[in-house]
């Protein structure tokens, strides 16, 4: 119980059972009971987890509605795409081209050079650094300059819609660099590690298992800092908060950005489960979806957006399967009645219903566990705010 | 690059594309006079706006089948009976999602977005169950088709006039209620101050029905008169709502004026800038304009300044 | 990425054995053979039945184009079943919805091959979703019948292409308008994605080749609607030839819009070619706004023969007397015929073997005609010249006289 | 505009705000010495709270000058303003109600102002013990850990003060602090207020003529943008234009 203090300074007692029983569920329930298939559709779902969680900074927490999400999302996507197309486009696997060694859509479109900005994405190290750095870049700029603004609310949703536009017509439009609206496919390799086996495939989900779980210390952290408040307070009363020195727009940036990392993340681990990314990704609708995902969820909670994310990609391919002609007439209702009725979501029927009870479980609990060890360090939990 | 025509060409070429880029501006005018009312007066972010839109136009495809086959000899008069009903439907679909849905929401408008991104997904789906997945086609009666040659070059489109002064027309009516007629003075007054408005004597229930359906009403003409230029599918609405929402961002959320504005603006941006580059490039530079504009004023060209 | 290393390993024996086993099912199909004897890779087929997949969008914006793709392979198949079926098997088909999102084409062909186990898979539609699902059919070794016309460029060992490769559509195409039309310069126009500008690419090198002249070349974002800018400069720049690939609902945009500008196709010059506007596409531009536009493609609803007559009767009597049937629903339609040849010529539902036996088939009976599987698993056809009708449907102009060979690499026109 | 170095805390110079042609503020001059309790009265409208909100840069003017200490105020940020020493109280109570009494505090203390700092910032025992004694000052240390949302609307009042005070500003602007009060919650926080004023400038906006008699060094009539009188609140209430303003209506 070393870490109690640390721990304690992170996580309240309620949140440590709610990153446990994730934890359980993602590492050992799922894995167990599901086949490779859907265990790896879970791990795709996953990924859109990430953007959900980092909606429920920016949104939840920081009041910042973005409808372009996919943006960082596909931002993330495709620095990983870029670097596994050069792997697998290596000048034995595509002598057939013209110009053997690059990517075969910037044959198809009379490229004979690869163009500078894909040079870099040879390397690995870089790739990764890539993976992070553009997205928060990108994030950045647009929060300096819409934030510092004011823009807020409703336009900056608009705003970052038509970002999402712009952005998904540049790439389409250029596809001699970015492989157009097929996007980059065919990847198959990670450092010459076929990354469509299903070993890898395990691989993978493990890795989005552990990333997401680090994303959700990360949110903690951040949401019991002294920052996580500051964003409370802006969200009810920002004027006050500016006129408490504060220069409201850094926080709004700070916290854009860190949704946009995740984002990334995300993005990127799609490239690799899927073995593709595409500019449909970066759209309005994909944006807007993840939204939804977390206004399902919760988008006050961190948990809940997890959740939120992973339930309705579930609902969605469990009703195509089904009922294919009705999912949308599902999902459609499924909004409306989560808005109109439980705006706090999933996380606001739990916090109302079935929190206190597995509290009250929850302190029972830990009492026996410390009376019968006696050894179980108090300040842990006395640590607790009342 | 225009060396190599003769001045009158040029001269006919800036006159056409000038028309052009005026179509284009009726055809926004049109989009986002609807919205204008629904999110700039009423604050609601209706993301279903487009759905509203191919309502009006499946109607219009109805109203013409049954022309064609009841009343041939009153088929080119048709496009004004179904503009009428584009109206009422849509209107009515309007007030029926606002009773059900958006009166619940007027606290909490970043929610309604949510919440008619259902709307629409359930409109897609009811209008691919009820009129298949394909697109339909509407026919026009042969007045509007075909052009008025001015000169040699210079034709002007028969349907495009007829876009550009329903546009006009609209604009006129709406203009008028809102600022004119006692109605108007209610919207304005309860877009204000709700809880004041009601305690006036204000039915604001019966008024913001009534404005939300107006609303939904003018999407269901703008879809009908779009069947003249565009395509009729369950999911063609989507095509239009980004530029639907920066029309009405850009001219500023709460001014027609402003609409009209930046209706004008953007369609002239862009009419003038597919001229000179690719179509795709246009696009991208025309919405780059339209967000740079907003992160100077972030609150659209016409806002008053008012004090807080 | 042609060479396929599963059929290298299967070697000489076997391939005896195969062929043996393909006369002996050629000769009495109608005798059941046991399950184990036809499968012997785990495909979901009983004694009695053999399961396929149906993967199209029936949502999203690409429903509009697939929904004939999915009535076609379903009639198909109902046809098959009620000639008994495949070695003596009825199909039985599970239908996964793409929702015009590429990843889920993916996650659902996944589903079909490993979950579902389909001898063989039908669909897709645009390139974007086959090359989402092509990864996926390569890996788990499954068989995917893709109806598009597209842009060539691909050879893959798991796909049969029912639908002409770019090459085969577009130079008949431009020869026909050179040698009837006497035309003389283009103005090439398409929608902003790979296929347009394949297309144009090929028909820009071929229209270099004739010596004639290209005078524009312009891509609109998807589902752009407003074409107003480009029609003017159609006009100032007069070409005697639009060759347009537009697709989907800017397709309706820009030919309504192209009739109000007052630039009439039945007259003789611009004349539209195009190679995107099928039958399907005509119900919702309406006929009278397309008419006298010439469209390049190897079928057309009208084509007289008797193959053809049957197939349209057949397909109004399963979905409606006003459905009309287009170049990709066509396509579709030959898929399930296809498989059922190279599945008896084969005497196995063995994808390696489906997939040897491929090259080669014939197909008398396709409503196209004569179809025949060239060796890279695209189809000889013949290409035929349409002159769109005020009622929506085409009316054959030009045929060519020889199938063309399919050639999705080709020379000279990279 | 050449305003010269002054002794006043604050210095506000030919200030002119005009909104789309109206002069909210109309050519003000305002000075305000060390420890002064300076009170604005004047009728709705007369452009009160707008001259706060040039001060604390929450409105921009037109033109004219504003120092605080000599410094020029107009083109600074908000935060900075509030860094180099004014705090602002709004006119409804703005506080934070999903926090604790507590943490609305804390947050107002001076410490971890920018997004690092605040990320890293650690509770200590020193914050806590000055939370506590502006808790006590401010007569909320028995709701100090209670939802600040639960607060009356006196007490959140006097909350927001407490924000101030935690800043411990050298210029401090009450918009309207005794609305909404009782009569003895008044007396506490004019008292509170006098206290305060030891060792800071105070400008208050109140309608409230007892109290404003009760807290009142020298009060400013504003009318329509401009002042119509300065001086002792025995002065001005008697002065003739003032009667005329109040009940001319």
């Amino acid at each position: 119980m070393k870490s109690s203090g640390f721990w304690g300074s992170l996580f309240s007692r309620h949140d440590t059972l709610s990153f446990v029983v994730l934890a359980l569920i993602l590492l050992v329930v799922l894995p167990l009971s599901l086949d490779i298939f859907r265990l790896s559709l879970m791990g795709k779902y996953m990924t859109y987890a990430f953007v959900a969680l980092g909606l429920a900074l920016c949104w939840g927490y920081g009041g910042v509605l973005s409808l372009g999400q996919g943006v960082f999302f596909g931002l993330g996507g495709y620095m990983l795409a870029m670097f596994l197309k050069l792997e697998s486009s290596d000048p034995e696997s595509t002598a057939i081209q013209t110009t053997p060694g690059i990517p075969d859509f910037m044959d198809w479109n009379q490229i004979t050079e690869l163009p500078w900005f894909w040079e870099p994405f040879y390397s690995f190290p870089f790739t990764l650094a890539a993976v992070l750095v553009v997205p928060t870049a990108f994030a950045y700029l647009i929060g300096v300059a819409m934030f510092k603004r004011r823009v807020s609310g409703v336009y900056f949703a608009i705003i970052t819609q038509a970002i999402a536009a712009i952005l998904t017509i540049l790439i389409i439009g250029q596809q001699g660099y970015t492989g157009g609206v097929n996007g980059i496919t065919d990847l198959r390799t990670l450092l010459g590690w076929n990354i469509r086996s299903d070993f890898a495939r395990y691989v993978f989900y493990f890795v989005c298992v552990g990333l997401l779980l680090l994303c959700i210390v990360i949110s903690q952290f951040v949401s019991r800092s002294k920052l996580g408040r500051i964003l409370v307070a802006m969200r009810g009363a920002e004027d006050r908060v500016r006129f408490s020195g504060y220069d409201v727009a850094n926080f709004k940036t700070f916290v854009f950005c860190l949704g946009a990392a995740f984002s990334a993340i995300g993005g990127a681990m799609f490239t690799l489960q899927v073995g593709f990314m595409s500019p449909s990704f970066i759209g309005i609708v994909p944006s807007i979806e993840m939204v939804i995902f977390c206004a399902v969820g919760g988008r006050l909670s961190i948990y809940g957006s997890v959740y939120g994310a992973l339930l309705v990609s579930w609902a969605r391919t469990a009703f195509s399967e089904s009922f294919p002609e009705l999912w949308l007439f599902a999902m459609g209702a499924l909004f409306i009645a989560v808005v109109l009725a439980f705006p706090d979501g999933l996380a606001g029927l739990y916090n109302q219903y079935g929190r206190r009870h597995v509290e009250r479980q929850l302190d029972k609990w830990l009492l026996t566990l410390k009376s019968s060890t006696r050894t179980a360090s108090v300040k842990g939990v006395a640590h607790e705010r009342q | 690059m225009f060396s190599d025509y003769s001045t009158s060409e040029l001269m006919s070429i800036f006159a056409m594309q000038g028309f052009a880029g005026l179509t284009l501006f009726s055809v926004f005018v049109l989009m986002a006079l609807g919205l204008a009312i629904i999110f700039g007066q009423m604050g609601v972010i209706n993301m279903a706006h487009g759905e509203f839109m191919i309502l009006g136009a499946y109607i219009t495809y109805l109203t013409s089948n049954i022309f064609s086959q009841w009343l041939p000899g009153l088929y080119g008069s048709y496009f004004f009976v179904a503009m009428i009903f584009a109206f009422i439907a849509a209107g009515l679909l309007g007030m029926l999602v606002e009773w059900l849905i958006i009166r619940h929401l007027y606290h909490r408008p970043l929610d309604t977005l949510l919440a008619t991104w259902g709307v629409s997904l359930i409109l897609q789906q009811t209008y691919r169950s009820v009129f298949g997945a394909r697109e339909v086609g509407v026919s026009m009666p042969d007045w509007m088709m075909g052009s008025y040659p001015l000169t040699d070059l210079v034709e002007v489109p028969i349907n495009g006039i007829f876009v550009m002064c329903l546009a006009i027309g609209t604009t006129c009516v709406i203009a008028a209620l809102m600022y004119r007629s006692r109605w108007g003075i209610q919207v304005r007054a309860v877009v204000q101050n709700r809880t004041m408005a009601g305690a006036v004597g204000i039915n604001t229930q019966k008024v913001d029905r009534m404005t939300f359906g107006l609303g939904c009403g003018i999407a269901g003409i703008a879809g009908s008169a779009f069947t003249m230029i565009g395509s009729i599918g369950p999911t063609s609405g989507q095509l239009y709502i980004v530029d639907t929402f920066l029309v009405v961002v850009f001219g500023g959320a709460a001014s027609l004026l402003g609409t009209v504005a930046s209706a004008f603006t953007i369609s002239q941006a862009q009419s003038t800038m597919e001229f000179f580059l690719s179509g795709s490039m246009a696009k991208v530079l025309t919405l780059l304009f339209v967000v740079g504009v907003l992160m100077i004023r972030p609150q659209g060209l016409f806002t008053l300044k008012v004090r807080r | 990425m042609v060479t396929d290393t599963r059929t290298k390993r299967s070697g000489q024996p076997r391939r005896l054995l195969k062929r043996l086993m393909g006369v002996t099912a050629a000769l009495a199909f109608s005798a059941t053979v046991s399950a184990q004897d036809v499968n012997t890779t785990d495909l979901a087929v009983t004694d009695d039945t053999v399961t396929v997949g149906i993967l199209h969008s029936i949502t999203g914006t690409m429903a509009i184009s697939e929904t004939g793709s999915v009535q076609a392979e379903k009639l198909a198949i109902e046809q098959i079943n009620a000639m008994g079926g495949v070695l003596g098997r009825k199909i039985e088909y599970i239908q996964e919805d793409g929702a015009s999102d590429w990843p889920t084409f993916a996650e659902k062909s996944r589903k079909l091959l490993t979950q579902d186990k389909v001898a063989a898979v039908f669909g897709c539609w645009t390139s974007a979703s086959r090359k989402a699902v092509l990864p996926v059919f390569e890996q788990y070794n499954g068989m995917l019948y893709y109806p598009t016309f597209y842009e060539g460029l691909e050879q893959s060992p798991n796909v049969i292409y029912t639908g002409q490769e770019a090459t085969q559509q577009i130079l008949a195409g431009i020869d026909w308008v050179v040698d009837a039309k006497d035309a003389e310069t283009f103005y090439l126009l398409g929608s902003d994605y790979i296929w347009p500008r394949t297309s144009n690419k090929i028909a820009r090198k071929h229209i270099d080749k004739l010596g004639l002249k290209v005078v524009g070349e312009e891509y609109y974002p998807l589902g752009h609607t407003q074409f107003n800018s480009v029609i003017n400069k159609i006009k100032l720049r007069k070409p005697d030839v639009i060759f347009a690939s537009v697709v989907g609902g800017s397709n309706v945009a820009f030919y309504k819009q192209l009739k109000a500008a007052g630039i009439d196709m039945t007259k003789e010059k611009p004349l539209v070619l195009t190679i995107s506007v099928t039958e399907d596409e005509i119900l919702g531009i309406g006929g009278e706004n397309v008419e006298g536009a010439y469209a390049s493609m190897k079928y057309f609803q009208s084509l007289p023969n008797e193959n053809n007559q049957a197939f349209v009767k057949a397909f109004k009597e399963r979905w409606g007397d006003d459905i009309v049937i287009g170049d990709v629903t066509q396509a579709a339609y030959l898929g399930p015929w296809l498989w059922k040849a190279a599945v008896e010529k084969a005497g196995s539902f063995d994808v390696d073997k489906v997939r040897e036996a491929s090259p080669g088939i014939e197909l008398t009976t396709a409503p196209e005609g004569y179809v025949k599987i060239h060796k890279n698993h695209h189809l000889w056809s013949r290409t035929r010249i349409g002159e769109a009708q005020p009622d929506g449907q085409y009316k054959v102009v030009f045929e060519t006289e020889e199938l063309i060979e399919p050639d999705p690499f080709p020379e000279g026109y990279q | 505009m050449n305003a010269s170095n002054t002794d006043f805390v604050l210095a506000v110079e030919n200030l002119t705000v005009s909104f789309d042609g109206f002069k909210a503020v109309d050519d003000l001059n305002l000075y305000v010495d060390e420890g002064e309790i300076r009170v604005i009265i004047g009728p709705n409208g007369a452009g009160k709270t707008t001259v706060l909100d040039l001060i604390c840069g929450r409105t921009r003017s037109t033109q004219g000058s504003i120092r605080f200490r000599n410094r020029e105020l107009t083109k600074m940020t908000e935060s900075d303003i509030v860094k180099s020493g004014v705090g602002r109280k709004f006119q409804t109570p703005s506080v934070y109600t999903e926090l604790t009494v507590y943490e609305n505090l804390e947050i107002s203390y001076p410490k971890g102002r920018n997004v690092f700092g605040s990320l890293f910032f650690r509770r200590d025992e020193t914050i806590v013990r000055k939370c506590e004694e502006v808790a006590e000052m401010i007569l909320l240390k028995d709701q100090l850990y209670d939802s600040a949302g639960l607060l009356s609307h006196g007490q959140k009042q006097w909350l927001e003060i407490g924000m101030l005070l935690i800043q411990d500003p050298e210029l401090l602007m009450l918009d309207e602090p005794v609305a909404g009060m009782s009569v003895t919650e008044r007396h506490e926080t004019a008292k509170l207020l006098r206290r305060i004023s030891e060792n800071r400038s105070v400008i208050v906006i109140e309608h409230d003529m007892q109290f404003v008699a009760e807290i009142a060094d020298k009060v400013t009539v504003l009318h329509q943008g401009k002042i119509l009188t300065e001086g002792p609140i025995d002065t001005v209430k008697n002065d003739p234009k003032v009667v005329e303003v109040y009940l001319g209506h």
